[in-house]
């Protein structure tokens, strides 16, 4: 056996092994660092951070599909991964259980050799066993996504009394390996004999910086800091986790989460209204500089949200059509009036990040695309897209309508006695679902000015159970989803999310029915790109014909997260943007002197 | 006033008695006269003007919705509010507009500052989240609310009493078995069924009438039932069944203007009931289509957007109105039914 | 002697949807202590809303005085201060009502009534209380007072409960007793009693009354002057020697000269049986607790058997509680009952209500309690109209309002009464709605339960011919129920006396008159002409007939 | 009156059956299962189903969006079959709905309710546990309600027409057509808030430090948070019960035995209490059964949402929107049952109030 390993060594010599991965480009903090550059390492520790959330839990497992857990806020307080994300890469990992990973040229494999000294909150050290018992109890009993995520790890072995070796097989091995290494581990002795699958309120045994404090099932949990973490010193942890407690208070309502934040139970709020962001705040506190409302940036990817056709139905088959009906969208009135001009306009399905489709195509662009030329619309190679857009003005939504009328003209529908009708008579009519009645507003005007195209349109809020279950069903016209970001290495799910093969699976998230070979044969491009350039290119090309096919009407984002805060915490110089997780907040920290000024203004009042 | 002889003495009687409530008389007129000005809503509250004159001809928008190529447009529909198609009519002919230029689901693109948008000369209690007139969705929204909560106390009312008074008239096995199927009944999932139906018709005012009506008409059963249970032993009933009265009679005409204290005084409250049904409805989003014009919706928003206090401040002024004519006037119709009351 | 009240130039007036209605136009009244007045006068007249201005109990402000004063004890009780009332209420003055059968709170016990009173006067304990109230009720004549004391007022009868108002009107030996009808539903034998009683107490304690009356026996045994009324006013007063034998007052005159008498005309022999019943039985179950449980039984009919003829009147004498009220509604099937029920050769007992309602129109009751009787909230044209909907239904709504006028005509009433509600009328008034309702129908068989207890002589009389008429017209079975012996004396062919639910003596209704064979028929006689006796001593004996 | 209260008892397990049998069919019917939801939870959609009344709305997707590009999301796979089987099998929907009915019936027979699809806890302990905030909440506000409403319907009564009467009319309805939710937002705002004045805790039954306090201090402490939540609820209660009162009591005043006992020279209060209550008592207590378990079922779902307050309202809404069907089920069982009890007390609640009502059949 030691033979064979040798020989399969030698086959493939070039192993490396690391401190730290990246999925492209190089790693920014070497073996040496002491600590990442966007923390204070000599911040001082203490006091309590108090964070709210607008909704509920009743389960501190969240890695299963039942129970509700605490919006994800739990794994990276309590558990530790083999690997975490630096905050200032888009995408590189570093050993925190692990201290270091080995891997072959293909990635084919991972050897991850686990930290001397790691060990559970209990002081049970964390080995081999707890790796691949953590795994397997993803892979078997966890929620859809992380069986996903670690679907193509095929088998896990201890290669030693420290080491344990991934194998992978898939088409992004590369991919796979560094979504494993950020595997979250579950101590094995710990869930032996508990039952995985069920919900549970027992504060879990972790691994992390914070272990699980007082729990009020729906109302409150703490999080409490390991005095004696063991990764505190690591570089990786230098200047972090701050607080002592971390306080989340849970909130039924809205308004009242609100003023749990100006009655002070609350340290920092995350507003989501833009309403209340833009209007909600006009108080002294605000005004004096106690209470701060920031627009916090961040990196990578956003959502890519919007209305979607289900391209089943004959009627919106047609592309121009599809065109028509976007332009009766008015983003820019929307967003001035409704959302007081908080947001931004979406132009791909891979915003705010390197990969979306900017301009015309470039040179590598143009030859993925040039094979399919005569199959996609001239545009594409000649204009730079933009989703029909207005200036917010009627004058110029009318300029977008007279085009939508054009293009639908061409498309076979006129308008007849106010109504839009084609060759055979039959009218435009529609439904636009959601789940949610906050987009009630936006799709308000958007029905109105559809009228004037003499489209029927109606709008519907269902419950989400009952919006997914239709979704399954493809019994839909239009409805408001949305895609989560996309990863800044874009591979195989791509065939999920527009490929052919998937448009009539239920559950499918291909659930706008796209079925273009076009669109297949770019998505192929991506998985198959040799290096990230062509990759880059690749994934340009399909948002480019994604977008130039109109499946959907994009919708908008949040340039930053909007955050008030009382103003309390020391904040390093530098911030982190491709992850900031504003419930932990894990590199401010509370700043005596500012603390207790606001004490005493707030003993004043 | 030639109809009153027609009427039985004792109507007359209940009538003057009625008209002797002052307050409950004056409520009633300022309901009837509220209802009267919001029935014809359209005609007071509309982006379709009353009446076009355009190349020497006449236009009727509130009827007929004209495409815009009748005034040299091209869009399917007029928007007369759009200065385009307004400018060109201006320019040939004239217009004349309802008193308010909106309509519940006209949304103000004119807007000067972002919705909701506080009171101006032009949206007199401002605007909603969406943009749309708050004064034009509060006239439609009040008729639409009375309208439903009219219908569907009086429908709820009738059905309720007939089954109370079953109930507690016949006693026995009778009220044994519809006590039970009321007890079924009211054990069915409301909100499953609203889902259901909602999933199977378009839910519009009538179904939702319908399904409210289902459940609505409960309210009232038990305490009809309970007055009868005492009535229905009481010497004049059974004078009244020495006389061969038939029992549905003596229900109607003897038991039941005795037992309808809990009734009568009941009534504006599943009136304004029923309007919170709706409401309630609308809340969860399996009330009236999105965009129809719902006191609900108002208040939800006012709740959510406490920095526009004019829509608070709407909305609870007039469902307080509302509420404060309806019970004044039950309560004047109470004291007509009352036999020792004497309108002086 | 020293005046304890004095009325002058009393007037009362209602308002009612058609105007003013003057009650009471002028009453000069004054009552010495000790004094016993007997208010008499034609029904409607006054009499009661006279009575209860005094503790001044009416329906204010629907009811209101345009002129006079009431003084007691020479303080003005006419728009006194509540207090003031109160204090006096119950105590210096009480009253008992002329409907004794709704004047009791429904859902309270007897003795919880009665004890209410000493409690609040008199400041006893619950057992004193309790003691006293039980004397109270044995002092009336109750029988059984002790399991009476937790009845309530609808397991009593019609005189048990008349009684219970008039111990609780004694129970705190009041200054003044305005007693209103107070022996309407009684047997003679009580009504002998309670005279009595009245009579001691005045004796023993001064007590003053002024007594409300249809029964000019009643007042030349027990006042010692009377006042006359007639509409709204006092025509006539004096001592009552004075008035009863040397009337001024032309309506004296018609009052006294007035007085049911005559005998029925004789039932045709061989008449076809109209009604029958075979040991007929109506047990009450008497029940305890929270849940109910029967311990026992009211066996109020116990095994009667009977029959009425066409044409024939049977009259049904007994005391008070003796099962005569429960007997006439267990014959027309209106309470629970055991026993073959024979009306017309059919035998209807267990028939659904649906199957008897046709037979309703030709079977019809005057009930004893006239306003619990009458629908609160429907007129008098309404409610006499009624029958007339139901069985008649061919008839226009003028010609049913043609004919309600003619009934109330019939029985004395102005045709204007019938847009009244009943709580507008006085208790004579009301109790000829009842007769009104029940004789609009032409029945053929009518059970009577005490029809003229609250109607004065004259109309007394009137309502006596009328029945005869229309016996005599239309071959009408009667069961008569009274108290009266000479009313049913005038109306009756056959008698029953019964007592504790059975029929103790039965027979031709002179023959029973002439020879009484039970002791006990022969005590309710003896009572019935003790009473007699006195007015024979002192009236002049004027028949109609 | 003892064979009836039996027959009464029988009869509700025929009735109980009637109420699942319907509702087990019904469920059947609604669009999107257990499994759906979980589907759309484990995709992260909408995890709170409150959001509609919570104002939450429209912040969902934007947490999506955030906290993605912060984990270690990769893409869903697509669904797996193999998965949804493996959900169906822990809801056990991969029996057929009758043996499904079959088995939760012989549960429920052993009075086993059985288990959340969704959470930790037994059917019978999340009730329990949600019992203290629904029984606060009910019983102090029906308490509150009761003590008011009726005197102020008495006095109502008695003064009618007067300036009092049309004062506190008003006032009450204004009071009642304020809609809870939004005055107990209000409430917080200037009462709870950081804007005006802080005098009452923001959301809780108790605080934090509650098990540590003395007795004296856990009242007071109980008593302070539980004020704006059921001054919120009382609020809009009073009028209905204030008229109803008002008008019973002013049908009664006029009978001849008010008279009597005004002759007794009772006091007004005397006769009004003594005399009158009792018989005009009978709509009210009619009405009971339904206030009380619709207030401790559904009646503060809102306020229970406002004020953070985790009960019953709340937990019937989330279940039934959840399509946690155990929990309705349960739940719906429960307070089927506790309706039937309620009712047949106040049938027996009736006889004793009015001796002359009884239940016998008038067929006859
Ligand atoms: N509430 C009322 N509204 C209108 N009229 C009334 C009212 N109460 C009594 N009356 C009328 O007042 C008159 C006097 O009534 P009252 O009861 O005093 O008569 P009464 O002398 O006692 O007669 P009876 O012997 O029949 O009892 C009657 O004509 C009656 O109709
Ligand atoms: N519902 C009832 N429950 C119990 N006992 C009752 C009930 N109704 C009547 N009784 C009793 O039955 C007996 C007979 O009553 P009934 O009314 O027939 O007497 P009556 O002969 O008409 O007397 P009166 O001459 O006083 O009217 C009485 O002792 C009474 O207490
Ligand atoms: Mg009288
Ligand atoms: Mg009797």
């Amino acid at each position: 056996c030691g033979l064979f390993l040798v020989s399969l060594t030698q086959a493939a010599p070039a192993v490396h092994t690391s401190h730290g991965f990246t999925l492209f480009g190089e790693l920014k903090y070497g073996p040496d660092a002491t600590h990442f550059d966007y923390v204070n390492p000599d911040a001082p520790k203490g006091g309590t951070y108090r964070y709210s959330f607008s909704s509920t839990f009743d389960n501190l497992n969240p890695f299963i599909v039942a129970g509700t857990a605490p919006a994800a806020s739990l794994p990276p307080l309590v558990y530790e991964s083999l690997m975490q994300r630096s905050g200032d890469e888009p995408a590189s990992i570093y050993g925190v259980v692990a201290e270091s990973v080995s891997y072959p040229e293909d990635f084919a494999w991972a050897e991850f050799r686990l930290r001397e000294g790691a060990r559970w909150h209990d002081g049970d050290p964390i080995t081999p066993e707890d790796v691949i018992f953590s795994l397997e109890l993803m892979k078997s009993k966890g929620a859809p996504q992380f069986r996903a995520s670690y679907a193509d790890v095929v088998s896990v072995e201890k290669t030693g009394p420290r080491s344990v070796r991934f194998t992978f097989a898939g088409d992004d091995n590369r991919g796979t390996l560094y979504t494993a290494a950020q595997l979250i581990l579950l101590p094995k002795h710990y869930w032996q004999e508990k039952d995985f699958s069920k919900p549970s309120i027992e504060p879990p045994l972790g691994s992390g910086p914070y272990r699980v404090g007082v729990v009020d099932p729906g109302r409150s949990i703490v999080y409490e800091r390991v005095q004696d973490h063991w990764a505190a010193n690591l570089p990786l942890n230098r200047g972090r986790y701050n607080f002592d407690r971390i306080q989340h208070d849970y909130y039924r309502d809205i308004s009242i989460e609100h003023e749990a934040l100006l009655a002070g139970n609350v340290d920092l709020r995350w507003e989501t209204l833009p309403t209340q962001w833009a209007t909600g705040y006009d108080i002294e506190a605000v005004h004096d500089g106690r209470l701060v409302k920031e627009l916090l940036p961040y990196s990578g990817t956003t959502m890519y949200a919007g209305y979607f056709f289900n391209l089943r139905k004959s009627k919106f088959q047609d592309a121009k059509v599809r065109e028509a009906i976007a332009s009766a969208f008015d983003f820019a009135w929307t967003n001035r009036m409704i959302f007081h001009g908080l947001y931004t306009r979406l132009q791909s399905h891979f915003e705010n990040s390197e990969l979306a489709a900017t301009g015309l195509p470039d040179a590598r662009e143009l030859e993925l695309l040039e094979p399919f030329r005569d199959r996609l619309p001239a545009r594409l190679f000649t204009e730079e897209f933009h989703s029909p857009a207005t200036d917010g003005t009627r004058a110029s939504l009318r300029e977008n309508l007279r085009n939508a009328v054009r293009l639908l003209g061409e498309a076979g529908w006129t308008i007849r006695d106010g109504r839009l009708v084609n060759a055979a008579g039959e009218a435009m009519e529609f439904e636009v679902i959601a789940w949610d009645p906050f987009f009630e507003r936006v799709t308000g005007p958007f029905v109105t000015n559809l009228e004037l195209l003499g489209i029927r349109a109606r709008q519907r809020t269902v419950d989400t159970a009952q919006w997914f279950g239709r979704m399954q069903n493809f019994d839909f016209d239009l409805t408001i989803a949305f895609y989560f970001p996309q990863n800044l290495s874009p591979g195989a799910e791509q065939r999920e999310f527009w490929g052919s093969a998937m448009a009539n699976q239920p559950g499918t998230r291909n659930f706008m029915g796209i079925a273009d070979p076009v669109v297949d044969a770019m998505i192929e491009n991506v998985i198959s790109a040799p290096d990230r350039e062509q990759r880059v290119a690749a994934t340009r090309a399909l948002d480019r014909v994604l977008l130039w096919n109109f499946y959907s009407i994009p919708h908008y984002y949040s340039p930053g997260i909007p955050v008030v805060y009382w103003d309390r915490f020391g904040r390093p110089d530098v911030e982190p943007t491709w992850i900031r997780l504003i419930w932990d907040m894990s590199t401010w920290w509370v700043d005596p002197q500012k603390d207790a000024a606001l004490e005493a203004w707030r003993h004043a009042k | 006033m030639n109809i009153l002889p027609q009427l039985s003495p004792l109507t007359r009687r209940r009538l003057k008695n009625f008209k002797a409530n002052r307050r409950g008389y004056r409520s009633l007129g300022i309901f009837i006269g509220l209802l009267v000005l919001t029935l014809p809503a359209e005609f007071i509250a509309n982006d379709a003007p009353l009446l076009v004159r355009y190349d020497d001809r006449y236009y009727y928008p509130v009827f007929v919705d004209y495409p815009e190529s009748e005034f040299g447009g091209f869009l399917a529909r007029t928007d007369f509010r759009d200065p385009f198609v307004r400018n060109r009519i201006e320019a040939n002919g004239w217009i004349l507009w309802a008193p308010l230029k909106y309509s519940y689901r006209t949304i103000n693109w004119d807007l000067e500052t972002p919705a909701p948008a506080p009171p101006t000369r032009d949206n007199l209690l401002g605007t909603d989240e969406q943009g749309r007139d708050v004064l034009a969705g509060v006239i439609y929204g009040f008729r639409l609310s009375v309208l439903f909560g009219l219908i569907l106390t009086l429908l709820s009312t009738v059905i309720g009493v007939t089954a109370g008074a079953i109930q507690g008239y016949f006693g026995g096995w009778i009220d044994l078995i519809l006590q039970r199927v009321t007890e079924i009944w009211a054990g069915l999932p409301v909100l499953y069924i609203l889902i259901i139906m909602a999933s199977i018709v378009d839910l519009g005012f009538w179904w939702l009438l319908f399904i409210v009506l289902g459940f609505s008409w409960m309210a009232l059963t038990g305490l009809v039932r309970a007055e009868f249970l005492r009535g229905r032993n009481l010497d004049y009933v059974r004078a009244a069944r020495a006389l061969g009265v038939r029992d549905a009679t003596i229900i109607r005409r003897h038991v039941l203007p005795n037992a309808m204290v809990a009734t009568l005084t009941l009534l504006p409250f599943v009136l304004s009931a029923s309007i919170a049904t709706l409401t309630a409805l609308d809340f969860l989003g399996l009330g009236l289509p999105t965009g129809s014009p719902s006191l609900g919706e108002l208040l939800a928003q006012g709740k959510a957007n406490l920095q526009a206090p004019w829509l608070v401040i709407t909305g609870f002024v007039v469902l307080g109105a509302m509420l404060s004519l309806l019970i004044f006037i039950g309560e004047a119709v109470r004291g007509a039914f009352d036999p020792r009351k004497i309108g002086l | 002697m020293t005046t304890l009240l004095e009325i002058s130039d009393l007037a009362v007036s209602f308002r009612t949807p058609d105007g003013v209605v003057e009650a009471v136009r002028h009453a000069d009244l004054a009552i010495d202590k000790g004094e016993t007045l007997a208010l008499v006068g034609e029904s409607g007249s006054g009499k009661t809303v006279t009575g209860l201005s005094i503790p001044q109990l009416l329906p204010y402000p629907t009811a209101f005085h345009p002129r006079g004063s009431i003084r007691l004890h020479g303080e003005e009780l006419m728009g006194a201060a509540e207090p003031v009332l109160r204090r006096i209420r119950g105590d210096r003055i009480s009253m008992i009502f002329q409907e004794p059968m709704s004047s009791l709170n429904p859902l309270h016990t007897v003795g919880r009534q009665v004890g209410e009173t000493l409690r609040l006067h008199q400041g006893l304990g619950n057992n004193a209380a309790r003691n006293r109230t039980l004397e109270l009720l044995r002092l009336v004549g109750l029988d059984n007072a002790e399991s009476r004391l937790n009845a309530y007022p609808h397991q009593l009868s019609g005189g048990q409960r008349q009684r219970v108002m008039i111990a609780m009107a004694l129970a705190n030996e009041p200054d003044l007793l305005i007693a209103d009808e107070p022996t309407t539903a009684l047997d003679v034998t009580i009504q002998a009693q309670i005279l009595e009683l009245l009579c001691e107490l005045r004796t023993r304690l001064g007590m003053a009354m002024l007594l409300i009356t249809h029964d000019l026996g009643v007042v030349a045994r027990v006042a010692d002057r009377v006042a006359v009324m007639t509409q709204g006013e006092i025509v006539e007063q004096g001592s009552v020697d004075a008035v009863l034998k040397n009337p001024k007052h032309p309506y004296t005159k018609h009052l006294i000269a007035s007085e049911p008498g005559g005998a029925p005309s004789p039932c045709p022999p061989g008449a076809a049986m109209v009604l029958e019943t075979r040991d007929l039985k109506v047990h009450f179950p008497i029940t305890r607790g929270i849940l109910r449980r029967t311990v026992d039984y009211v066996r109020a009919v116990d095994g009667v058997s009977a029959s009425v003829r066409r044409g024939q009147t049977v009259g049904v004498v007994g005391e008070s509680g003796s099962g005569k009220t429960t007997l006439g509604l267990a014959l027309l099937r209106l309470v629970e009952s055991s026993g073959p029920v024979v009306f017309l050769g059919q035998d209807i007992q267990g028939w659904r209500s649906k199957a008897l309602r046709p037979l309703r129109q030709r079977m019809q009751v005057v009930f004893q309690d006239p306003y619990g009787s009458l629908s609160p909230r429907m007129t008098v044209a309404e409610i006499i109209g009624e029958g007339l909907e139901v069985h008649a239904p061919a008839m226009t709504r003028t010609e049913i309002r043609a004919a309600v006028s003619a009934a109330l005509a019939e029985v004395g009433l102005e045709p204007a009464m019938q847009d009244r509600l009943p709580h507008e009328l006085s208790g004579g008034q009301r109790q000829r709605v009842a007769v009104a309702r029940a004789m609009i129908l032409k029945p053929e068989f009518v059970v009577l339960d005490e029809p003229t207890s609250a109607l004065d002589m004259s109309v007394q009389a009137q309502i006596v011919s009328l029945l005869r008429e229309l016996q005599a017209k239309h071959q009408i079975a009667f069961l008569f129920i009274s108290h009266d012996m000479k009313v049913v004396r005038a109306l009756s062919h056959y008698l029953i006396v019964m007592r504790a639910g059975k029929v103790v003596e039965e027979g031709p209704c002179t023959e029973v008159f002439a020879a009484p064979k039970e002791a006990y028929t022969k005590a309710l006689m003896a009572a019935a002409l003790d009473l007699a006796v006195v007015e024979d001593a002192g009236l002049p004996q004027a028949g109609v007939q | 009156m003892t064979a009836y209260i039996a027959r009464r008892l029988l009869l509700m397990i025929p009735t109980l059956l009637g109420v699942m049998i319907v509702n087990f069919a019904i469920v059947q019917f609604a669009p999107g299962g257990p499994v759906e939801r979980a589907i759309a939870q484990a995709s992260g959609l909408g995890s709170d189903v409150t959001a509609r009344i919570s104002g939450t709305a429209g912040s969902s997707g934007q947490t999506a969006a955030i906290a993605e590009s912060s984990s270690r999301y990769q893409g869903a796979q697509g669904l797996d079959p193999a998965f949804i089987a493996e959900l169906e099998k822990q809801f056990g929907f991969d029996k057929p709905a009758h043996v499904r009915f079959a088995n939760m019936l012989a549960d429920y027979a052993r009075l086993d309710f059985g288990e959340s699809f969704y959470r930790d806890a037994r059917v019978i302990d999340l009730i329990k546990q949600k019992l203290p905030v629904s029984l606060s909440l009910g019983v102090w506000t029906l308490l509150i309600v009761y003590l008011i409403a009726i005197p102020l319907g008495i006095r109502k009564a008695v003064h009618d027409g007067s300036r009092f009467d049309v004062w506190t009319s008003a006032a009450i309805v204004v009071a009642y057509a304020v809609p809870g939710f939004l005055f107990a937002v209000l409430l917080i705002v200037f009462f709870a808030g950081g804007s005006y004045w802080q005098i009452f805790p923001l959301r809780g039954l108790v605080s934090d430090n509650w098990e540590t306090l003395g007795w004296g201090a856990r009242i007071l402490d109980y008593l302070w948070h539980i004020t704006l939540p059921v001054i919120a609820m009382a609020i809009s209660g009073f009028a209905s019960l204030t008229m109803l009162t008002k008008n019973a009591f002013l049908d009664e005043v006029g009978k001849l035995y008010v008279m009597t006992a005004r002759a007794k020279g009772l006091s007004e209060r005397q006769v009004l209490y003594g005399h009158v209550f009792r018989n005009a008592i009978m709509v009210i207590v009619a009405g009971f059964p339904a206030a009380f378990v619709t207030i401790l079922f559904a009646g503060s779902l809102l306020i229970e949402v406002i004020f953070s307050l985790d009960g019953l309202g709340l937990l019937g809404f989330e279940s039934i929107l959840n399509r946690d069907y155990p929990v309705v089920f349960g739940s719906l069982f429960i307070f089927t049952l506790l309706g039937l009890m309620l009712n047949l007390v106040s049938d027996i609640a009736y006889t004793a109030i009015d001796p002359r009502i009884d239940f016998a059949t008038r067929e006859h």
